[in-house]
């Protein structure tokens, strides 16, 4: 059973997701989606540890061998991206429960847990395939059933939000399939491997520099990076609580990912950043990100709006360590994705912990909250902190690496730039933690703290917020693993 | 010139009238008619291309189930387009950048049609000289689609599955009562309801015993229940002021 | 709707034959253009045709919504299941040869996931004709 | 059909950006979906024109009674395999057409408009 792991990572949640439609109540549904989410953290808990042990896995599917037949193909860097993704659907799963009867209406609850299970293997299926063509199907599986539920947001602006990222999404996806042509049609394949191996014959033709452009700008697009992040911010805020926790800390992160496979295994360092100067291009838009979106994150009064511009400054921290082209940095990237889906998913979390009790993220809500309700504002402090990158916590390892790596190059300025950032964090986070813990609440409504079922899983992206920063050697061993996996090409 | 080139000229020149058609027109009706049209054609330079599934798939969903998604949907929401109010001069730019890097991408391009493309040579032959021994389907097509790439196929299946989750998710069901906290709890309410109503509902309901809220039945598949068609939304518009 | 004879007689007789064609396009698909998403287009076609002349009422009697939204999950099922099947039997997933000796397996497994394919094509483009024509406008 | 050269590229563009542009520059809902339909419909267009060969046939195999093995050599066939691939960007391309569909749908009721410039927009 154990050497099926790979396929069965994405198609068990898959086949859960028609159960649970067919299914139809929103228990039994439910308990679909439980069990596939934590089917895909066992899957990739083992496949992670197989990787660490044996190397690359490559699975062929039907029995076709690569690069006729589609092949899943997993390293350090797809496995360690695989249980972030799992790790966060398995806490948010318990959550949403409570959170989602809340939000949206019954009948609609099992409809709601199948689009969640089909958004789950749509990531996982990005992750562990080892073709460009699946990429796109699977992409396309995450992005309509992450459409429909955030549609489902109260405000009715969820629907302008919606549209608003199914238009910039497709158009992501249709630039990511124009690139994938490109490479074919100077290569002949679609198999990421093989088209490692080809690709540098053709480097000298124009196409293959006009399909790297499509793709990146495709990806950046999916991943929100500046200036391409309009749809994010929206998005975020209309979504419900539980899935803007979920997708905060997942989809935007299988695109970086999907970044760091395109540029260092397909295309190769050489290529991406010696003839296409790609460092030129990223790093200021990455500053720029983690400036501009700070900025504004600190004037924002919602504060899940605040947290989502927050969301597209810290993919630019992510952007940025990429953009260094070194160990180090990309090093710097990837344990940022872990430790961002960490403190992001907390942080949405305690916000759906206050839509449940007060009904609204308004900032002016918020007064007096860290009386009545002290557990949530705990929580939203740690992972505040960590968002801040106040040592002990995962946010100081992600800028311990970042900074390291700035320096390694002599870039003082970049150095300077990210420590101005987290002092941004600080004052955003603080405007939150003022109003919670120092104003009087203005109106005698009684707010109590929130569920336990809500409060839990919060706090166990909270503890393991503080656990990685305390003891970072698994997960920086991994990821300095995988980083020089990476810059070595692949395999 | 060829016959087949003729007629592959001939489409493609009909293809980009039919296009700026759809731009020119403001009366929707006839811009979702263009595009049928569109795909149509499309079919035909489908056809002249070899993909001949290609181009039954695209006439029986591009020109077919779309027009008629499209259709449905104008008679929801009205057939006029309004005048645009400012000049798409950045539209422009951004499409004039888009389609010159694409043309500078194609420029080294092995030819239309040339045997030696790369993209025919590794890959391809292999489907078209192996595939019948291996599994005795003559169309190259079903076999790559169903068998070797069908892991590619299931995920499609999904796509289409998906997308009838997220259509149930927001068309089922009439107007939909949605999930708004009220006075410190969560309740269902009709859409356009006003915070007033609201309140007066909420009222009612407490001092009903606590009558829950009406959370509908559990039909998924219910969008065209006919008993839902009776009744009206209330006060449609009421959040609109 | 009385005076609609042409177009009621017109669809009576061309519906019978539209799901023929469905079924050639669909069994034919290994030997000439076609398969089961074109099939599934087709037979729901038929049915778009049926309530576009009868009346979504009477279309909603012959295939309940919920029918139409069963189908579409059970192909996904069906398709997966297959892909199941040859782990089951010891390949690996998708794997067609492992059901029978050398092509037939493939024969096998290629028909086993067009009919998951045909099935949830139908399902769904039949449950996506009926939740657009089954709203009513909301005039502004 | 060697001779068009890269007439047929170029002019698969000038129809991708036309649906690009009706996408990206109109305000009405339904037109910029139908411009998306229109850019993946020209895609798939691209794609098709890669795999053509010329003097080639549709990928069905002729001579499949006694196997096709010598088909090679006397038949030429077109590249099936970027027809496979667009069979699904179709299935891709009416997935999100309906899905934006319902969106509008939903954004009509709830705004009273499709128009872009009469939603008040949440800035940025």
């Amino acid at each position: 059973m154990s050497e099926h792991l790979p396929a069965l990572l994405v198609v068990v949640p898959l086949i859960l997701a028609p159960v649970a439609a067919l299914s139809n109540r929103p228990r039994a549904a439910f308990a679909a989606a439980f069990a596939g989410c934590w089917w895909a953290l066992y899957a990739s808990l083992a496949l992670l540890t197989r990787v660490r042990s044996e190397g690359v896995i490559s699975y062929a599917l039907g029995g076709w061998a690569p690069p006729y037949g589609i092949e899943l193909r997993l390293d350090l860097v797809n496995a360690f991206v695989a249980v972030t993704v799992a790790t966060i659907g398995a806490v948010v799963i318990p959550y949403a429960w409570t959170s989602v009867k809340k939000e949206i209406t019954e009948d609609r609850i099992p409809l709601f847990y199948t689009a969640f299970l089909l958004m789950l293997s749509g990531l996982l299926g990005i992750t562990v395939t080892g073709d460009v063509f699946n990429v796109f199907v699977f992409l396309e599986i995450s992005s309509l059933s992450a459409y429909s539920m955030i549609a489902l947001g109260q405000d009715r602006r969820a629907l302008t939000a919606t549209f608003q990222y199914l238009i910039m999404g497709s158009v992501g996806a249709t630039f990511i399939v124009i690139g994938i042509g490109f490479m074919y049609v100077m290569t002949g394949t679609l198999n990421m491997a093989d088209l490692a191996e080809r690709l540098p014959a053709v480097m000298d033709n124009r196409t293959i520099p006009v399909a790297f452009t499509f793709l990146t700008v495709g990806i950046t697009l999916k991943l929100a990076l500046f200036p391409l992040h309009l749809w994010l911010p929206n998005a975020y805020t209309y979504a419900p609580s539980a899935v803007t926790a979920f997708m905060a800390s997942t989809a935007t992160k299988v695109s970086v990912y999907l970044l760091l496979r395109f540029f260092f295994t397909i295309f190769g360092f050489a290529f991406a950043f010696g003839q296409m100067r790609l460092n030129m291009v990223l790093m200021p838009l990455s500053l720029v990100a983690i400036l501009a979106m700070s900025l504004v994150a600190i004037y924002e009064i919602n504060v899940k709006r605040l947290l989502a511009f927050s969301s597209v400054a810290q993919i630019g921290y992510m952007v940025l360590g990429i953009s260094f082209g070194s160990v180090l940095g990309v090093t710097a990237g990837l344990l940022h994705i872990f430790n961002h889906a960490l403190m992001k998913g907390a942080l949405f979390m305690a916000m759906g912990c206050v839509m449940y009790r007060v009904g609204s993220v308004q900032l002016s809500k918020m007064a007096g909250l860290g009386k009545k309700m002290p557990w949530t504002m705990a929580a939203f402090v740690g992972g505040g902190l960590s968002l801040i990158g106040v040592p002990l916590t995962v946010g100081f390892i992600s800028k311990w690496y970042l900074v390291q790596a700035a320096l390694e190059q002599g870039n003082w300025l970049v150095a300077g730039l990210v420590m101005i950032g987290s002092l941004m964090a600080l004052v955003y986070i603080w405007k939150v933690v003022e109003v919670a813990y120092f104003q009087e609440a203005d109106s005698d409504v009684e707010i109590r703290e929130a569920p336990l079922s809500l409060l839990i899983p919060t706090w166990v992206l909270v503890i393991a917020s503080f656990w990685f920063g305390i003891d970072a050697s698994t997960t920086a061993q991994v990821a300095t693993d995988a980083a020089e996996l990476l810059l070595r090409g692949g395999s | 010139m060829t016959p087949v080139e003729f007629v592959d000229i001939v489409l493609l020149i009909l293809l980009a009238i039919t296009g700026i058609a759809v731009i020119r027109t403001r009366n929707l009706f006839a811009a979702v008619m263009l595009a049928g049209i569109y795909s149509l054609v499309s079919a035909g330079l489908f056809v002249v291309m070899d993909a001949v599934d290609v181009a039954f798939t695209e006439a029986a969903v591009g020109a077919g189930i779309s027009t008629v998604l499209l259709l449905g949907t104008l008679a929801l929401v009205g057939d006029k387009e309004h005048k645009p109010q400012h000049t798409p001069i950045l539209p422009l730019i951004v499409v004039l950048i888009t389609g010159g890097v694409l043309i500078y991408g194609t420029s080294q391009m092995p030819p239309f049609g040339a045997a030696d493309n790369p993209a025919n040579q590794h890959v391809a032959p292999y489907y078209l000289e192996d595939s019948y021994d291996e599994t005795h389907v003559p169309n190259v097509v079903t076999s790559v689609l169903a068998s070797y790439r069908s892991y590619d196929t299931m995920g499609e299946t999904a796509v289409v599955f998906t997308a009838v989750v997220g259509v149930l998710l927001l068309l089922a069901r009439g107007p939909l009562p949605q999930r708004i906290h009220h006075d410190g709890e969560w309740i269902t309410v009709r859409p356009g309801t006003t915070r007033e109503e609201l309140a007066a509902q909420f009222k009612a309901e407490t001092e009903g015993g606590g009558g829950g809220p009406e959370g509908g039945g559990v039909d998924p598949g219910g969008g065209a229940d006919p008993e839902d068609r009776g009744d009206t939304p209330s006060g449609e518009g009421g959040e609109r002021g | 709707m009385d005076d609609r004879v042409i177009l009621r007689v017109g669809a009576k007789i061309l519906i019978p034959f539209i799901m023929i064609f469905g079924l050639y396009v669909h069994f034919h698909g290994d030997y000439g253009p076609g398969g089961g998403f074109q099939a599934g287009v087709i037979f729901a076609a038929a049915f778009v045709l049926y309530a576009l002349i009868f009346g979504l009422g009477n279309a909603i009697q012959v295939l309940p919504p919920k029918a139409a939204y069963i189908c579409a999950a059970m192909g996904v099922v069906i398709y997966l299941g297959v892909g199941f099947l040859g782990i089951i039997l010891g390949g690996q997933f998708m794997d067609y040869s492992v059901l029978a000796y050398s092509y037939t397996g493939q024969h096998y497994g290629i028909i086993g996931v067009e009919l998951g394919v045909v099935t949830t094509v139908f399902g769904v483009m039949v449950a996506l004709f009926y939740a657009f024509a089954g709203r009513r406008r909301v005039d502004s | 059909m060697i001779a068009l050269g890269l007439f047929n590229y170029w002019a698969v563009i000038v129809l991708m950006m036309v649906g690009f542009y009706t996408l990206i520059a109109r305000g009405n809902l339904v037109k910029k979906l139908i411009g998306l339909n229109i850019f993946q419909t020209s895609v798939i267009l691209m794609y098709v024109s890669f795999a053509k060969v010329s003097g080639g046939t549709a990928p069905i195999l002729m001579d499949a009674g006694d196997h096709a093995g010598d088909a090679a050599g006397q038949v030429l066939y077109s590249n099936p395999l970027p027809h496979v691939l667009m069979l699904t960007a179709i299935v891709v391309g009416v997935a999100t057409l309906s899905l934006g569909l319902s969106l509008v749908v939903r954004i009509k009721e709830a705004f009273g408009t499709i128009e872009e410039d009469e939603i008040e927009s949440p800035s940025l």
